[in-house]
């Protein structure tokens, strides 16, 4: 068995074994099969990043088997990033979790109002895990459906574990348009298939597809793709479901699930169709950019609007997947025309600073949906007046949820800005000037709902509200990823490095 | 560092180093006792013989500070650091019961380093820093007894002050540029003068004629030229004695010393020094005019103090009119200056006396006393004032032609005025006499008094001593001023018999009152209508952005507003299928 | 020389001797305020000394580079050179001080711990900005800077201060996100953001882009304007003085306005080069602005009576002297302008400790209450009159020192109307501050004061007293030994002498 | 070739009439089936469409993908159903809110922030 072999499997073995291990009762087994789970993530993380940095893109066919029966397992640079930015986040969120949901060997559990979601969390987070390893390593689209499908039930079902009438509303509709959407892109795969008869990612784009039916098929593929990003104008379920879902849950929705999906749009986008298709018709990707653009001013708007802390960054999520969309019309690298055939490339800071934008994002909305979590669990409310003063409370969760905006923003030193850096970058080399302002005027409208959170939890008020001890675990795992986040903005160059491999260029 | 050079120093550095201890307690208590050793220094360095030429740089010091004494320094120095040594003496015995007496004369020393430094310091910016010092230190004792008058003198003093400062400024800006911001000094002076291309142009011709001319301002604030004198009759009254006698005796006297070191000497600038002379002549008359409409003693001695400055812008003016004359220009004016100091201190001082006399103490000896230094400023024979006016006449007649035609008479004419404006000072030195009970008041006050009087007296004698003068120079001998000195003194008089003769038809003219510091009031009302005019003018530039931002602020959540609504519509089933097909078929479409 | 210590680690060092203080400080608890206040004097000192060492080593010719590779071509860099030590020594003296200052001052209110931690951290970011080495590593800092500054803004929790805090933050991040654009378009354009004496950008290239090199200055120019209270910007500035003094203090002499002014010279002469931006014509530009805001600034502090609004204004007029200088062709004018980066720095923390207290122990905060303060607090009057005197341009106090360089520089450079807005700002500025000082000295006392009493030895609280008095003897000791090597007139000299200018 | 268009041609009207049926049928249940439907017009495009192996053999990948896809959506219908449930006991109604009446707004910070500006 390869190294390659050993890792890939591990990715996504290790968390299914780890929700199996969760269906026993009792404590010990939940935090088993987290351990285990976040234990195989972050060594597998590592080891393929190790490996694809030395030796570059790895493959593994599952047991053997080849295509187009068989399941392909692909690292490239992308991919190991993807599996870090999940092992990171997830592992901190987990450890969230077992101080978020308190004691589950208590008795009491099952019939307490949160006792499901205490009981049944960890198995179903684990099967996300699993699912989104399986995303960002498969090598082929058959493979990207199932997980993706399993992705969407497990993530509608973390939302569904809160149960309000709210909650479970707000899992239907998740549920059913993340439903559509797979069938869109089960579309897309069963035209790409009848047109070229493999389904391999590789395969794919050395046929190098163009033509009608390659066309529809990526339109209803990332169509699909687009609804379960929740790209503007099909956000609509997002804000419910990611403020509905219990705070370890919102953390993973909006820090990983959406971009589980947004990364099958980039990799069909760049690898699969690449310049070939795409780079002749950059209407589409201006198209893109148009609803990035259309939902940044969008979701940061209505996030001002919001009331509610969760339903805020809820919002700030649909504001954000935006900028991962403006990606696309800097990637061509000449503005207003069609580069010479040949020596076209995507813009290395353009598809960078995207992708850069979803890591640093993940890990920023993470510790921002926890710290929020921290504060609404301490207040056992999560209404924004509520959190009044909340500052002088819980400094850290304050100062999580704040460098988390930090980041957010783009400001400085954050990875957030250095995406931004990146992204203003490719607009103003290629003198696409309006892309530069809408980039930097959503930056200032993030500065905008971030300080209003941020206002509220400073000001003093005469009435206190009620106040619950936090565990510690839940205020230190926050700050840890907000510092990550953070972090992320002093050495991006190993990283664009590392991204770099199996690179931008199409395979 | 040999003694001289140690002795310069201190010569500000002792005072200075005095009234910075002023926040220790214990040393500010002595301060009043220590203030007549402060000067002593420098009289030592202005009374050693051959201290010309002692020098000293102090590189790390401001902007590099250049002390150096040379002999119209010397001059000056003597002048100065008498007069300072008595008006300490003074001001000790004069304030002891004053609970302020601490700050007096902490504001007193500072003053004090203030006049004394400038007058050794060699380079232009020691200069201006030492002439600041002085100006604004000065401040606190004009305003010492805070009265409302007194308040109002201060601003007005600082405020004239300030402006003299910025014109100061200016005109050092200018050398400064020529020479390359280095400081300036003796020769380097007068080449930065050459380079600004001075010559025989007239105002506007070159920088030179600004520079001069806001050089000529910025002094003349300090030496009470005409129209810039509006502090001064405010401000020398209302001043404690010792203070007036030092406002009036030495510190005008800076501004004249900044004239004569730093104007140039060697390009003529005919139309400015035109204008100074009949500025000065001007002055002379406008002086007396104004002073003989005051009812007070001290104010009157102020604006006599303004006519005598005249004197001294004429003495300029030829400078600049015809560097030819410098040479002995230079000696009439620092002459006058020194003549000028000593006479007007012990006047000062003899008001001070007269307030404190007590009711059994020999009033006319006093006046009689008192009347002396009166006398020389009147250029009574045999007095310093004869010989110093004599040598102003010497200077217009090296100028010749028209001007010894016109000015001859008209000095004559100024002399007598200043005559009768010394009388009418008598008078009113007379009416403020008495009534004091103590009797130790005036007799602790006296010595310094007459010290300075018959020093004052005897500058005569002196004056030829404390300058050398160049051998250009030929001092008129005593005697030749008898005749022309006693003409003015004749003069006034036939005028006082004229108007005490004929009350009835001048009577009028005695009581014409002109308001301490004339113009002043013009202003204050002007100032008073106008001062809030550039603020409306101005108001909140770029404040009401604030104003702005908030509205965007609020317009953005009415945006937000409907465009909540419109977010809930996209959950709706149909929109939500008609987007999915749309997009992608447009998608698709795109994508050909 | 200690061979472990790599000595290009220093400039790092003396941006971690606060962060790491300031970080520690976040997690102490509200009580353990010997720790907290340690640690705070700790940092302080150890960045006095690094900074200190620093400076001899530049002295005699070295210079300090620490860089770490961010993004290919982007360097996260700190370096030691004339320039940045001029600003840090500034900024390491003047926050020692105030360190001191603000331990007295707060002692017995709320919230210290988060107090003293963004206190750290916000000369954390003005070091930091100080040495950046390129406009990437100044722009981290620079927004670091606004991030840091905003809970000390609003620390007091009034709804005062949260609002003045908001506007804080919109003026700040907008002004961020511009210079954000600018620096991103230059990299895009020129390829380097690197600070080069002299100037960064090859005058061909520029020739070749005039329109686009144009639109870039100006867009940074926006950026750093804001910060640098230039008129029509600095709206956000007279509101943000609600804070508590020792903050006021910090941002008006030390950090905020103080790196917008500092960006000013970094632009116009480590990136365009002042030759360059002359020929562009866009150094006039600055210039203008600068002289227009001199004016400006004074005309409006003349009717504030709440002294710390006065003092707000007076700053704005101030700190155009910097950009003003700046802006101007001869080697004059950069003096005056960088020296009086120090010396306003020095002479207006001076007045806002000052006025801190004023309103503390007497409580008096209105420029029309202040009669006879002077006679209470005669040290701290005195301080204060220093600071003022210095501010007016009188000599020997330091402003006179930027004001002559200034005005020779101004004549020199064939833009005659500086002098005049020299002239008429000294003439303002005496206006609005001599009133202060003679009420304070020779007006009889016309408030009810609150007295919170004598110090054990001073007339008030030694630690408030203290850092006033020794920031005016600073003052006044930057004018009156200007001519000694180690002012900043003679370290800016040295500058000048090395072609850093 | 002809079947195959049959086939083609009812998988996408089948996958229409689903998708029609999920888009304007307010019930869940109704939804859920519309979802099937899609599903299975899409498991018929990919029966019929692919190109055939040499030889003329039914390729028998969109067979294994079909036999997971009917697995995957067996699971996926069984969740929907449970939530779908689960929604009629807590709303009392089988509908999405947004659809069963009118829209519910949800409280914002407009009014908390004006008053705050005023």
């Amino acid at each position: 068995m390869t190294d390659v072999a050993l890792w890939s499997t591990a990715a996504v073995a290790g968390p299914l074994l780890g929700a199996i291990l969760t269906l026993v009762r009792g404590r010990l087994f939940t935090q088993l099969g987290l351990a285990v789970a976040a234990a195989s993530s972050l060594l597998a993380g590592l080891g393929l990043t190790r490996i694809v940095a030395l030796e570059g893109p790895g493959r593994h066919l599952l047991g053997g088997w080849g295509a187009p029966l068989g399941i392909e397992l692909l690292a490239d640079g992308l991919a190991v990033i993807m599996l870090l930015t999940t092992a990171g986040v997830g592992s901190a969120v987990s450890l969230y979790a077992t101080a978020y949901f308190g004691d589950v060997d208590d008795p009491g559990m099952d019939v307490a109002p949160g006792g499901r979601a205490a009981r049944f969390f960890t198995p179903v987070w684990l099967l996300l895990w699993t699912s989104l390893n399986g995303v960002f390593l498969s090598g082929d689209l058959f493979n990207l459906y199932v997980n993706l499908e399993i992705l969407g039930l497990s993530a509608a079902a973390v939302v569904t574990l809160a149960v309000t009438a709210k909650a479970t509303l707000a899992g239907m509709r998740y549920l059913l348009v993340s439903l559509v959407g797979s069938m869109l892109f089960l579309l897309g795969v069963a035209l790409l298939y009848t047109a070229y008869g493999t389904l391999s990612l590789e395969g794919l784009a050395a046929a190098g597809p163009t033509g009608v039916v390659p066309a529809v098929a990526l339109g209803a593929m990332t169509v699909g793709l687009a609804a379960k990003t929740a790209l503007f104008p099909l956000h609509a379920w997002l804000p419910p479901a990611h403020s509905a879902a219990p705070a370890p849950g919102s953390a993973l929705l909006s820090a990983l699930v959406v971009k589980a999906s947004f990364y099958i749009i980039v990799r069909l986008w760049l690898h699969v169709y690449g310049v070939g298709l795409v780079g002749a018709g950059e209407g589409a990707l201006l198209f893109l950019g148009a609803l990035g653009a259309g939902a940044v001013v969008w979701g940061s708007l209505l996030a001002l609007r919001q009331l509610s802390l969760k339903r805020l960054i809820a919002y700030s999520t649909v504001a954000q997947i935006g900028y991962l969309f403006i990606m696309f019309p800097l990637l061509p690298e000449v503005a207003g025309g069609v580069a010479q055939e040949g020596e076209m490339g995507w813009r290395v800071d353009a598809w960078g600073g995207g992708i850069y934008h979803a890591v640093s994002h993940a890990f920023a909305k993470a510790a921002m949906f926890l710290a929020a979590g921290t504060m609404t669990y301490a207040v056992a409310d999560d209404s924004l007046p509520s959190i009044s003063g909340i500052a002088h409370r819980l400094p850290m969760s304050f100062l999580a949820f704040g460098l988390g905006g930090l980041s957010l923003a783009g400001l400085p030193p954050s990875g957030g800005f250095v995406a931004k850096w990146l992204m203003l970058s490719a607009a103003l080399a290629t003198d696409r000037w309006l892309w530069a302002g809408i980039i930097a005027l959503g930056g200032l409208l993030t500065i905008a709902y971030v300080l209003l959170v941020m206002r509220y939890a400073l000001e003093v008020r005469e009435t206190p509200t009620a106040f619950r001890s936090v565990p510690r675990r839940m205020e230190w795992t926050a700050m840890a990823l907000a510092l990550t986040a953070v972090a992320l903005g002093f050495r991006a160059v190993e990283i664009l490095d590392l991204l770099d491999v199996g690179g931008a260029a199409p395979w | 560092m040999s003694t001289l050079e140690f002795v310069l120093l201190l010569t500000p550095g002792l005072p200075g180093l005095l009234a910075v201890t002023w926040p220790l307690r214990r040393l500010r208590r002595a301060l009043p006792r220590l203030a007549a050793l402060a000067p002593l220094p420098a009289l030592a360095l202005a009374l050693t013989p051959g201290a010309e030429g002692t020098a000293l740089v102090l590189p790390a010091v401001f902007t590099g500070v250049h002390l150096a004494l040379d002999a119209v320094g010397r001059a000056f120095l003597l002048l100065t650091a008498a007069l300072w040594t008595a008006a300490a003496w003074y001001a000790e015995r004069y304030h002891a019961q004053d609970a302020r007496r601490e700050a007096f004369f902490g504001f007193f020393l500072l003053t004090m380093a203030g006049n004394l430094g400038l007058v050794v310091a060699a380079d232009i910016l020691a200069f201006y820093l030492c002439f600041a010092t002085m100006t604004f230190a000065a401040y606190g004792l004009v305003v010492h007894t805070r009265t409302g008058e007194a308040l109002r003198a201060g601003r007005v003093y600082i405020v004239m002050a300030i402006i003299g400062e910025m014109g100061l400024l200016s005109g050092l800006f200018i050398l400064g540029v020529a020479s390359g911001g280095v400081p300036l000094f003796g020769l380097e002076l007068e080449a930065t003068w050459l380079l600004l291309g001075g010559g025989t142009e007239a105002v506007g011709g070159g920088m030179g004629g600004v520079a001069v001319l806001l050089l000529v301002l910025g002094f003349g604030v300090k030496a009470g030229l005409t129209p810039l004198h509006l502090w001064l009759p405010l401000a020398h009254p209302v001043a404690p004695t010792a203070a007036s006698a030092l406002l009036s005796g030495v510190m005008i006297k800076a501004g004249v010393l900044g004239w004569l070191r730093y104007l140039p000497t060697e390009s003529a600038y005919p139309l400015l020094g035109t204008a100074l002379m009949v500025i000065g002549v001007g002055a002379a008359f406008y002086g007396v005019v104004a002073g003989l409409a005051q009812g007070d003693a001290k104010t009157v001695l102020a604006y006599s103090s303004i006519s005598q400055m005249g004197y001294v812008a004429l003495g300029v003016g030829a400078i600049l009119l015809d560097p030819g004359v410098a040479v002995l220009a230079l000696a009439g004016v620092v002459f006058y200056v020194l003549h000028h100091g000593m006479a007007k201190g012990a006047l000062f001082l003899s008001v001070g006396v007269a307030e404190r006399l007590g009711t059994s103490q020999p009033k006319w000896s006093f006046l009689f006393i008192a009347a002396l230094p009166a006398l020389a400023l009147a250029g009574a024979p045999f007095t310093g004032g004869a010989r110093a006016k004599a040598v102003v006449k010497a200077v217009i007649e090296e100028l010749g032609g028209t001007w010894y035609a016109v000015l001859d008479p008209l000095l004559l004419l100024a002399a007598a005025g200043t005559t009768l404006l010394m009388a009418r000072f008598l008078v009113l030195l007379e009416r403020r006499m008495g009534g004091h009970t103590d009797e130790g008041g005036a007799l602790g006050l006296a010595v310094p008094w007459l010290a300075v009087s018959a020093v004052g007296l005897a500058a005569s004698l002196w004056l030829p001593l404390a300058y050398v003068p160049p051998e250009a120079l030929v001092l008129p001998p005593l005697r030749v001023g008898l005749a022309e000195a006693a003409g003015p003194v004749l003069l006034a008089g036939a005028l006082a018999w004229l108007v005490w003769s004929a009350p009835e038809r001048l009577g009028a003219l005695t009581r014409f009152r002109v308001p301490a510091g004339d113009l002043v009031v013009l202003f204050e009302w002007a100032w008073s209508r106008t001062r809030r005019l550039p603020q409306e003018a101005f108001l909140s530039f770029g404040e009401d952005m604030v104003e702005k931002v908030r509205n965007v602020q609020r317009e953005s959540h009415e945006y937000a507003a409907w465009l909540a609504e419109r977010d809930l519509y996209l959950m709706r089933g149909p929109l939500l299928g008609a987007l999915l097909l749309a997009f992608t078929l447009l998608v698709g479409a795109l994508l050909l | 020389m200690i061979p472990i210590l790599d000595w290009a680690l220093l400039p790092l060092l003396v941006v971690l001797s606060s962060f790491v203080p300031g970080i520690w400080i976040m997690f102490l608890r509200e009580d353990q305020h010997g720790l907290r206040t340690g640690l705070n004097m700790a940092g302080a000192i150890a960045k006095f000394v690094l900074v200190i060492l620093m400076l001899q080593g530049v002295a005699m010719g070295l210079s300090y580079e620490w860089r770490i590779e961010v993004l290919p071509g982007i360097a996260f860099s700190l370096v030691g050179d004339g320039l940045a030590l001029l600003f840090v020594t500034l900024s390491a003296s003047l926050w020692l001080v105030t360190t001191v200052y603000a331990v007295g001052y707060l002692e017995g209110s709320p919230h210290r711990t988060r107090f003293f931690s963004f206190f750290s951290l916000c000369v954390t970011a003005t070091t930091g900005l100080a040495m950046a080495g390129d406009l990437f590593t100044f722009v981290i800092f620079y927004e670091a800077l606004t991030w840091a500054t905003y809970p000390l803004i609003v620390h007091r929790g009034s709804p005062e201060a949260i609002r003045a805090g908001r506007l804080y933050l919109i003026y700040t991040l907008t002004a961020g996100t511009v210079l954000v654009v600018g620096a991103v378009a230059l990299f895009a354009e020129a390829g380097t953001l690197d600070f080069v004496p002299g100037g960064a950008l090859d005058p061909e290239a520029v020739a070749g882009a005039p329109v686009r090199y144009l639109v870039i200055f100006f867009l940074l120019l926006g950026g750093l304007a804001v910060k640098a209270a230039l008129v029509p910007l600095h709206g956000w500035l007279p509101t943000a003085m609600v804070a508590p003094a020792p903050v006021s203090a910090l941002l008006h002499a030390v950090a905020v306005v103080k790196a917008g002014a500092f960006g000013v010279v970094r632009l116009l002469h480590s990136i365009f080069g002042i030759e360059l931006a002359t020929e562009m014509g866009v150094a006039i530009v600055v210039a203008m602005g600068a002289g227009f805001t001199i004016i400006y600034g004074s005309v409006r502090a003349l009717n504030q009576d709440d002294l710390k609004r006065r003092l707000a204004f007076s700053t704005v007029s101030q700190l155009s002297y910097v950009a003003l200088g700046v802006a101007l062709l001869l080697p004059a004018s950069h003096i005056g302008g960088l020296v009086h980066l120090v010396h306003q720095g020095i002479m207006k923390i001076t007045l806002f400790f000052c006025a801190g207290v004023l309103s503390e122990v007497l409580g008096v905060k209105r420029v029309s209450d202040m009669g006879g303060v002077g006679r209470r607090l005669p040290l701290t009057m005195g301080a204060f009159s220093i600071a003022a005197l210095g501010m007016v341009g009188l000599p020997p106090m330091a402003g006179f020192i930027s004001k002559w360089y200034l005005g020779i520089g101004g004549l020199g450079s064939d833009l005659p109307w500086v002098v005049p807005v020299l002239l008429a700002s000294s003439l303002l500025n005496a206006a609005y501050f001599l009133p202060i000082v003679r009420t304070a000295w020779f007006d009889d006392r016309n408030s009810e004061w609150k007295d919170s009493g004598r110090g054990a030895f001073l007339e008030a609280d030694w630690r408030l007293v203290l850092p006033a008095v020794t920031t005016a003897l600073l003052a006044l000791g930057c004018g009156l030994l200007a001519g000694s090597e180690w002012s900043p007139l003679g370290w800016t000299l040295l500058l000048v002498e090395r072609g850093h200018l | 070739m002809s079947t195959d268009l049959i086939y083609l041609v009812t998988g996408a009207g089948v996958s229409m009439l689903g998708f029609r049926g999920f888009v304007t049928r307010a019930h869940l249940f109704w939804k859920i089936l519309g979802i099937n439907l899609m599903g299975s017009g899409i498991f018929l495009i990919l029966i019929a469409a692919p190109p055939r192996l040499p030889g003329g053999e039914a390729d028998p990948v969109p067979q294994a993908m079909v036999l997971t896809g009917i697995v995957v959506a067996l699971s996926a219908t069984a969740l929907a159903l449970g939530v779908a449930l689960r929604v009629a006991v807590r709303t009392g109604r089988p509908y999405l809110e947004e659809e069963a009446g009118d829209p519910v707004d949800h409280p914002t910070a407009a009014s908390e922030i004006r008053r705050e500006m005023e």
